[in-house]
């Protein structure tokens, strides 16, 4: 057992890396399916498991080190030397709080998929690639090294266009998936730029020995933009937003949620760039008020553009942008008053509590938002708003869990959205009222969307032409239930969840010395 | 128009670059104190003679997983998308 | 900015990243946008393996090496890395682009566009 | 499909290939190249028999599923042998010390010992067995999707 919680950040990794080289195997022999569904609950388990135990471990002990190749998982630096040599995992509650999520959502979206996904060709390199996708993510999340973290950023991106583009039949998927490629691969070779820049200076890729030499010269602001530049593309803000719409509404269901999980890992990137890596050492407030910026044109374009579409995918796609702009509004404020150790007390706290504490929200009910629009494609054939109509007389869980999102996202009491937009609306009310009317408008508007869009496709008559339409099969249900019970209770209990995953987060991104500690804690 | 816009945007990214790459140490005396380490020491600790093969396996073990996985991946998905649609065809 | 005349492999590996950014943003073609992703990979790959030279080093392989000092081997090993990362993405980038030629019988982004927005 | 003296050479020459790609391989851990440089020339060989037969030909021969399980056996033993270490620790060089490729050489410059290198020889083999695989099956499927047919699924 103690082995295992040792082992659990390198094993959570590496499990779904052989479970998606496996899953190919399986599959060519007789009763193929039925062995790689088992196969890929069972292993998903046991990865559930780990990362639970991890997460119990990160919040007993605090940063959990773990050195790749090295004598002894915590030796970071080797012996007798200043700077650290291998690959390390770097696991904080920020961390673990990214992991969390991206689990549970990954979970749904299996499940989901189990019938969602039948009489499909090519599951088994479907499966593959979810796994695929599952474990670069927690990669992302858990690394301690800049280029450690290009490689798990291009994976994820790969494997994440390989599934958009999934129903090649369709001239719009291919488009999709190709978008996101693209979009993926120049902001990913921005990347490598960048760390050749901080590897040039410093002759270190770790994250934490670059935080502790950083010292903001020319060389390093440079970086610094580049890599915002390449992470902002890759969460889709504002100005460079195109791909997202395109490859949310081409994926299929179980995988446009952990697409959307992925790009939100690209944010926690962003996070960890800014917080951690540059954090103390140069004055964020300029950077705080461009991620600012940056987030308020999300939520303000993201929503207009969404109240018009026609598309039910598409729509809530171009709604995670202005979700996503929110997240971005919270940290900004907290990144702008980090030098200012009493704004941060009064409300830069809270305003990160409240933009962490969306990521995870959002996620969920979005997820939850694209599965029911899934199943109705699922079941009538068509994403557009206007040629549906009374689907709740034979699609009744689907319409209820279709209301749960909708009352989420728009922040409506007792539905987790309220708890977090509240954070946010009182964080930002007291650093700038402007942005917080803003905020408040943009979830006034988000309501308004998702109200008319319900009126269309639930009530009114009933198409004759979908007088048979029956409910999802069972497993598309569970898979949505999970969600929408995580919803409920995350909005019954948010001091809970705040006090438990959160704040250890936002306390995590602040404590820049903390991070360096855990890895050049030795070094004199 | 926006060609215009997008012409500026990118003279200034060039410009930037260029600026930025001229600030780097000069080229052939780079600062080196991890890879020193590695030359010393990747001998004893691999009993490898070639100290990028070391580096490639042993000290960034986890890069090259991660590279080998981005092969299989992009493999993956390329097959997944040359796949043959029949199947589906007679189900629907 | 002293070192002017001893950066100029730093400075063509930036000007071909640069180059080929402007093929990404302007070049209506697909298989040209391809190919201005690959140019601009070639040009970070050369940035990084540049900045692990040493004057007068030898590759970092101790089989018969001559005496003096050793280039510096992780920018080659990051470099070996990101070249077969490249190779995965274009390729997966052709198949789409096969994909679309398929659907549109064109490869021109502005023609192709079937989604719009 | 080309004509009978580019088939009789390519014929000819493939050998060559595979015994210089194998060498690159096997000596990843001597001289200049590896897992991927080798498979990558060996894909090479295989690129020229798809040009000097035809691709329909070749894939009579290289039957996808024998390419797929190829792939994911390389994989599985790379991933296989970063985890053998984690007595110590995952990506631990195990190997070192031991008798299959555990030779310390003499440090500094040497001429060579072919069982040195702890677990980087055999996961040099497992890497090239990936990439060979890998990227034929790649090369191959597209090639035929070129030409209006598929790979059987």
């Amino acid at each position: 057992m103690d082995n295992l919680v040792t082992h659990s950040p390198a094993l959570i990794v590496w499990l779904p890396l052989v479970a998606a080289f496996i899953i190919p195997l399986i599959s060519l022999g007789r009763a193929g399916a039925r062995a790689r569904s088992i196969f890929v609950f069972v292993i998903f388990s046991f990865i559930f498991f780990l990362v639970a135990i991890l997460a119990k471990n990160v919040h007993t002990v605090g940063i959990r080190v773990y050195t790749f190749g090295a004598k002894l998982p915590e030796l970071a630096v080797p012996e007798g030397y200043m700077v650290p040599v291998r690959i390390i995992f770097e696991v904080d509650s920020m961390s673990i709080f990214m992991g969390l999520t991206i689990t549970t959502v990954t979970l749904a979206a299996l499940i989901y998929s189990l019938h969602f996904m039948k009489g499909q060709t090519g599951l088994a390199r479907f499966y593959s690639l979810m796994m695929l996708l599952y474990a670069a993510m927690m990669g992302l999340a858990f690394t301690g090294d800049m280029f450690n973290l290009f490689v798990f950023l291009e994976i994820a991106s790969i494997a994440g266009a390989g599934l958009a583009a999934y129903r090649t039949n369709m001239a719009d998927a291919v488009e999709g998936g190709f978008k996101y490629i693209v979009i993926s691969a120049v902001s990913a070779l921005l990347v490598l730029f960048t760390i050749g820049i901080l590897y040039a200076q410093y002759n270190v890729l770790s994250i934490a020995a670059l935080a502790h030499y950083i010292r903001g010269t020319p060389l390093d602001m440079l970086a610094l933009g580049l890599l915002a530049g390449a992470f902002v593309i890759k969460l889709a803000g504002v100005p460079v937003h195109m791909w997202a719409p395109d490859t949310y509404t081409v994926a299929p269901a179980g995988t446009t949620p952990m697409i959307l999980a992925a790009s939100y890992t690209s944010m926690y990137a962003l996070y960890r760039v800014t917080f951690t890596l540059y954090g103390g050492h140069i004055n964020t407030t300029a950077i705080g008020w461009i991620v600012i910026i940056v987030g308020v044109l999300s939520m303000f374009v993201g929503v207009m553009m969404a109240v018009h579409q026609t598309d039910i995918k598409r729509m809530m796609a171009y709604h995670a942008i202005s979700q996503g702009g929110y997240m971005l509004l919270g940290v900004g404020v907290g990144l702008a008053v980090l030098t200012n150790p009493v704004a941060l007390a009064n409300y830069g706290r809270d305003a990160i509590n409240g933009g962490i504490f969306h990521i995870i929200n959002h996620v969920f009910y979005k997820a939850l938002l694209f599965m029911t629009a899934e199943a109705i494609f699922f079941r009538i054939g068509t994403r557009d708003t206007n040629k549906m109509g009374g689907l709740a007389r034979n699609m009744k869980w689907t319409a209820i869990f279709y209301v749960i999102g909708a009352l989420a996202i728009s922040g409506i009491p007792p539905f987790n959205g309220f708890a977090s937009k509240l954070l946010i609306y009182e964080a930002v009310l007291k650093f700038n009222p402007v942005l917080s009317v803003i905020a408040m408008f943009v979830s006034l508007v988000t309501l308004a969307s998702f109200t008319k869009v319900f009126y269309s496709t639930f009530t009114g008559p009933q198409m004759p032409a979908y007088k048979e339409v029956k409910e999802v099969p069972k497993s598309m249900i569970i898979g949505m239930s999970i969600l929408a019970a995580c919803i409920i209770f995350f909005g019954l209990f948010p001091g809970l969840i705040v006090n438990t995953i959160v704040a250890p987060a936002t306390n995590a991104l602040i404590n820049q010395a903390s991070y360096i500690n855990a890895v050049m804690g030795a070094v004199p | 128009m926006r060609r215009v816009v997008g012409l500026i945007l990118w003279l200034v990214l060039i410009a930037f670059l260029m600026w930025g790459v001229l600030l780097i140490h000069p080229f052939g005396y780079p600062p080196s104190d991890m890879d020193d380490y590695i030359i010393e020491n990747a001998q004893e600790q691999t009993g490898n003679n070639n100290v990028v093969a070391s580096v490639v396996f042993d000290y960034r073990g986890l890069d090259t997983l991660g590279e080998a996985t981005i092969l299989f991946t992009a493999v993956t998905g390329v097959l997944l998308l040359l796949r043959t649609q029949k199947h589906k065809e007679e189900n629907s | 900015m002293e070192y002017i005349p001893l950066n100029f492999p730093f400075l063509a590996a930036a000007l071909l990243a640069g180059i080929s950014f402007y093929i990404i943003i302007f070049k209506r073609n697909l298989i040209k946008l391809i190919m201005g992703i690959a140019m601009m990979s070639s040009g970070v790959n050369l940035f990084i393996v540049a900045l692990g030279y040493r004057a007068g080093g030898n590759a970092p392989i101790y089989t018969d090496v001559p005496e003096g000092p050793m280039v510096l081997p992780v920018p080659q090993a990051l470099t070996l890395t990101s070249i077969v990362i490249n190779v995965a993405v274009l390729a997966l980038m052709l198949t789409m682009v096969i994909h679309i030629y398929r659907h549109t019988g064109d490869i021109d982004s502005k023609k192709s566009r079937i989604l719009k927005g | 499909m080309l004509s009978k003296i580019v088939r009789t050479v390519a014929n000819q020459l493939i050998v060559f290939i595979l015994i210089f790609g194998l060498y690159v391989i096997a000596h990843g851990h001597l001289t200049p190249g590896g897992g991927f440089q080798g498979g990558a020339v060996i894909v090479s060989g295989v690129v020229m028999l798809m040009v000097a037969f035809s691709s329909q030909e070749l894939k009579k021969s290289l039957r996808e599923r024998l390419l797929t399980i190829m792939e994911s056996t390389g994989a599985l033993i790379f991933a296989a042998l970063a985890i053998a270490g984690i007595g110590t620790v995952v990506f631990y060089n195990f190997l070192v010390g031991t008798p299959i490729f555990g030779r310390i050489p003499p440090i500094g410059p040497n001429s060579g010992d072919f069982w040195t290198g702890g677990f980087i020889p055999p996961m040099n083999f497992a890497v090239g067995l990936k990439v060979v695989a890998g990227l034929s099956a790649v090369v191959l499927a597209l090639a035929l999707f070129a030409r209006g047919e598929e790979m059987e699924e």
